[in-house]
């Protein structure tokens, strides 16, 4: 088996994520590289979808910000915010949106936290806000959530409550209001976790090589279940060189 | 429409008039892209101050006019400049000193308030948002809203859905319609009565420019309004919504126009360190914005070559292969 | 996309798989225009029954669907064919007689029916109809609504805003969304996955494709997904809201395609005066649309002369001069 | 004093009523006719103005509907039916729109029904319906109606209201919670008709040549004020010539 970086595995996490015929809502950085690569790989008629209302865009290079000119350029449509954020609202396109999302904060039931550390009005760290983050986590069927795997981002309680996972278990966004769907899937430089079809809490999925599920409980602030947990399948040495190849040859984001 | 009517006019006049102090005011664009530049600077050149801002994720643009201290408030949903500022610079210490008011709203939720206020509605409904702090914490208090006409009363209302389960959703989010005194565009190419076309992606910039009681546009290229009505399934803004028409070529710069230029990665670069730092973030407002009196003055202090090195490529609309580090 | 994920099929196994009996559907285009004529032929070619109709202004296709019988119940803004029929004939003479359920609405409620399906939200709020019989007469009753899944419990609901006279608006009409199980356009341009491109004005075909559970495009030229992502400013649909791609040319005549043929005065004129009888409409039913088995064989029965004579003109898009008496 | 057609005096009587400016929302026929020579005799810059999303076409033919593909050709947008209602409801736009519509039955407070006559479930008569109508009706600043003079059409209890006037008086819109604005004059083939600003009831203004008050309230079943009526001021020479030479060469719609 070949070498591999920490960033090839959990872009890798997210390929094997992504179906045929999803709509792959992403930012950039490497969400956007991973829905890319599973075009190559596992779901060749799925579409890049950027909030911004660019579909199915051909990046010939990498986008530093889903407002980047390179989103716009040979796009099946070239649509407004409005367009873009009614496709993930509509009952029926909604439904085969993927969200690939990162946070400051998350919780056990995959809340997350992109606006602020401390007081609301008066904040330790301000963040940039939500953008399209709380849009995404209402309305779309699953979401994918990249974060580094710290005490201070997995949280007993969200210091700003911005995007809906969970809510409070399996009856949280029922009583909400919000449509069915919630987080997947939360990949981590540690390992992967998801979320119980009974609880719907957070559990340790796959830990990485040379990593043990007591080390990555030590950094978190709340407690999950380990018991099932396996190592992660390492990326085979086909999709470590589609991804290389194909998707990130100059090595930009790797 | 003879030429009497222009609505052309020059950048300075255009801010004077329509932009007074404590205006309440939008910019369109998206984060590094087609932000009206030229006027956010002159609006700074101007010392405007107390504006009220309103933003969906429109970055550059929105830090430069709350670094310069123009802004008193800011309803807006991101604030970020790609990889230049993940958080933009002068809005995080903005908001972490206490310098502004602020409050947080979804992209889609700021999309539907100028979209209400295009429609000529109060509110528009949406199911973004239900159990989330963006409806529990409000950045203006009850008392302060219903001291200021130009705030709603409310941040967001939930009202169960009057038509029962009617499309599976018992509840919505109501967002309430913003009507800016002014909002500025920047678009490829307009004509004197201000019908205007943008290519590539619109983002808010057509609702921003219909909910507004005023509306700039400024341009890239001023055009005869044959050449647009050739191609009218191409064309966005209508006459009647604008009131002022400003030629300013490179006038995003330097964020990016597509088909006409990149964004200057350099710049950008290059203002990420000066806002870092309170005294080199003076500097940098004395010597590009108020040094300069107009764009063009900006312009010329910019190294030829790197305005040459963002030209867009004919092609692709952006600068194929430029240096972006 | 491989050919194998082609959604390309004939038009008879589109109707025969997207339009049940008793289906709720909506056609596009918008009076004597960009019908999806030869969909609406199969449906009766078909001898469809019992479909639930919405429609804004459709007008051609509406008074074929209903004069053929295949429509039990019809919501509505408008039924007539310009000069050509100022209230369609077919339905005058069925709503007269009771032989449909129908239901009033105006145009805007109707488009932003179909806006609310296409968005996701059960309403959209309106100021239009407030004090009119809009409101106050319902086509389907309270109890009839109740029995069935398909129609939401109110019709119009009238709403106190609820951020109190915030945009000088006290009151508000709340339509709810419309989600047909299947929608039909008529569109230029379309690729195998059903990338589409309308020229001229959409009217509300776009939002009336994101509103509906299955969507079927039918178009006047396939072409290579490659042709409409070089221009991606002029496409409007996306793949992955389309279940079926037919290509049908001429597939809206006798109604109008923009850039491509205009309406038919002759066809129009003869339907005009088929349609005011029921003996003569018998047989315009026999001779125009059961007798011949395609879209193609019908266009065969019309004076090639004819055709020829609404082909349109480049400059124009529309058939400059042609005899419209 | 040239001879004219009473579908010229028509005409003329609207163009008047059009200021410069003015985004004039039309039909098809003398609406659209009245519409083109407003930009020729009083008012230049206003625009002519569809509910299909037109603006400013260029009609080199009379379009027979207004979804011809006549009025696509080089306009200024080529929008869609939900932008062409927006700016009739917008706040700001909504206040430049003037309206040209016709009905079947109009009443003293310039309500209109253009949807059937007798029971609304079971018809005598059944019209198309509102169509854009109601919508015009309700958002814009002012509307200009046509309407041929007879007791069925001028009615006291419209069959079914349609489209909004002046409701039931001066407070009528205000109470049922419309935008300020309604019926500004009502054009008949017979003589001119505005409305009280303080009753908000229909009155006669002027009257054409060889009719007389008397004839007019003849031909309708609720009766109006008209003291005050005088004379109608006949088409100019200057505006005759520019209806007939520069709008309708070819007398389609004259």
């Amino acid at each position: 088996m070949s070498e591999y970086t920490l960033r090839e595995m959990m872009t890798i996490a997210a390929v094997r994520e992504i179906n045929d015929g999803d709509i792959v809502f992403c930012g950039t950085g490497i969400s956007m590289l991973a829905a890319m690569a599973a075009k190559h790989i596992s779901a060749p008629d799925s579409f890049i979808f950027f909030e911004t209302g660019a579909i199915d865009s051909k990046l010939e290079e990498v986008p530093l910000a889903v407002g980047d000119p390179r989103v716009m350029y040979w796009t099946a449509v070239n649509g407004s915010l409005a367009d873009a954020f009614a496709t993930m609202q509509n009952r029926f396109t909604g439904r085969q949106v993927v969200g690939i999302m990162g946070a400051a904060q998350i919780d056990i039931y995959g809340n997350l936290n992109s606006t602020s550390i401390g007081d609301y009005h008066r904040p330790k760290v301000r963040f940039p806000g939500s953008g399209g983050a709380c849009d995404v986590a209402s309305f779309v069927n699953r979401t994918i959530i990249f974060m580094s795997l710290e005490k201070r981002k997995f949280v007993r309680t969200l210091d700003y409550f911005t995007s809906p996972g969970w809510i409070d278990g399996p009856e949280g966004r029922k009583k909400t209001g919000l449509p069915d769907g919630g987080p997947s899937v939360v990949i981590t430089n540690m390992g992967i976790f998801r979320f119980s079809s009974d609880s719907r809490k957070m559990y340790l999925d796959s830990y990485y090589p040379d990593v043990t599920p007591d080390r990555i409980l030590d950094n978190m602030e709340f407690v999950v279940d380990v018991v099932d947990a396996v190592p992660t399948r390492p990326p085979s040495d086909n999709e470590l060189q589609i991804l290389r190849e194909k998707c990130d040859p100059q090595r930009l984001i790797l | 429409m003879g030429a009497s009517h222009t609505k052309v006019i020059d950048l300075k006049s255009a801010i004077e008039t329509y932009v007074p102090d404590g205006a309440h005011i939008s910019i369109g664009g998206f984060t590094i892209n087609r932000n009206p530049m030229a006027a956010v600077y002159e609006i700074i050149r101007q010392h405007k101050k107390g504006l009220h801002l309103y933003a969906h994720s429109n970055g550059q643009g929105v830090d430069e006019l709350i670094g310069a201290g123009c802004v008193a408030r800011l309803e807006i949903a991101y604030a970020g400049s790609g990889r230049f500022a993940p958080t933009c610079i002068r809005f995080r210490k903005a908001i972490e000193r206490g310098d502004i008011g602020f409050e947080d709203y979804s992209n889609y939720q700021m999309t539907l308030r100028f979209m209400a206020g295009a429609m000529g509605v109060p509110f528009l409904p949406t199911r973004s948002g239900l159990g989330t702090d963006l409806i529990r914490q409000w950045g203006f208090q009850k008392t302060e809203r219903q001291n200021d006409i130009k705030l709603p009363d409310e941040k967001l209302v939930v009202l169960d859905n009057p038509f029962g389960t009617w499309a599976d959703t018992p509840k919505v989010v109501l967002v309430p319609a913003i009507n800016p005194d002014v909002t500025i565009i920047h678009v490829q190419k307009a004509d004197a009565d201000g019908l205007s076309r943008i290519n590539g992606l619109p983002f808010v910039d057509v609702e921003q420019a219909k909910a507004s009681r005023h509306l700039i546009v400024t341009c890239e290229e001023l055009v005869d309004t044959d050449e647009l009505k050739s191609d009218p399934d191409r064309n966005q803004v209508p006459p009647f919504c604008v009131d002022a028409v400003v030629h300013v070529p490179w006038g995003a710069f330097p964020t990016a126009c597509f088909g006409r230029y990149d964004y200057d990665p350099a710049y950008l670069n290059h203002y990420k360190q000066d806002a870092a730092d309170d005294i080199r973030y003076k500097k940098y407002l004395q010597n590009f914005i108020y040094g300069p009196e107009t764009h063009e003055q900006l312009l010329a202090k910019i190294n030829p070559a790197q305005l040459d090195a963002i030209r867009a490529d004919e092609r692709t609309g952006y600068a194929t292969g430029l240096d972006r580090r």
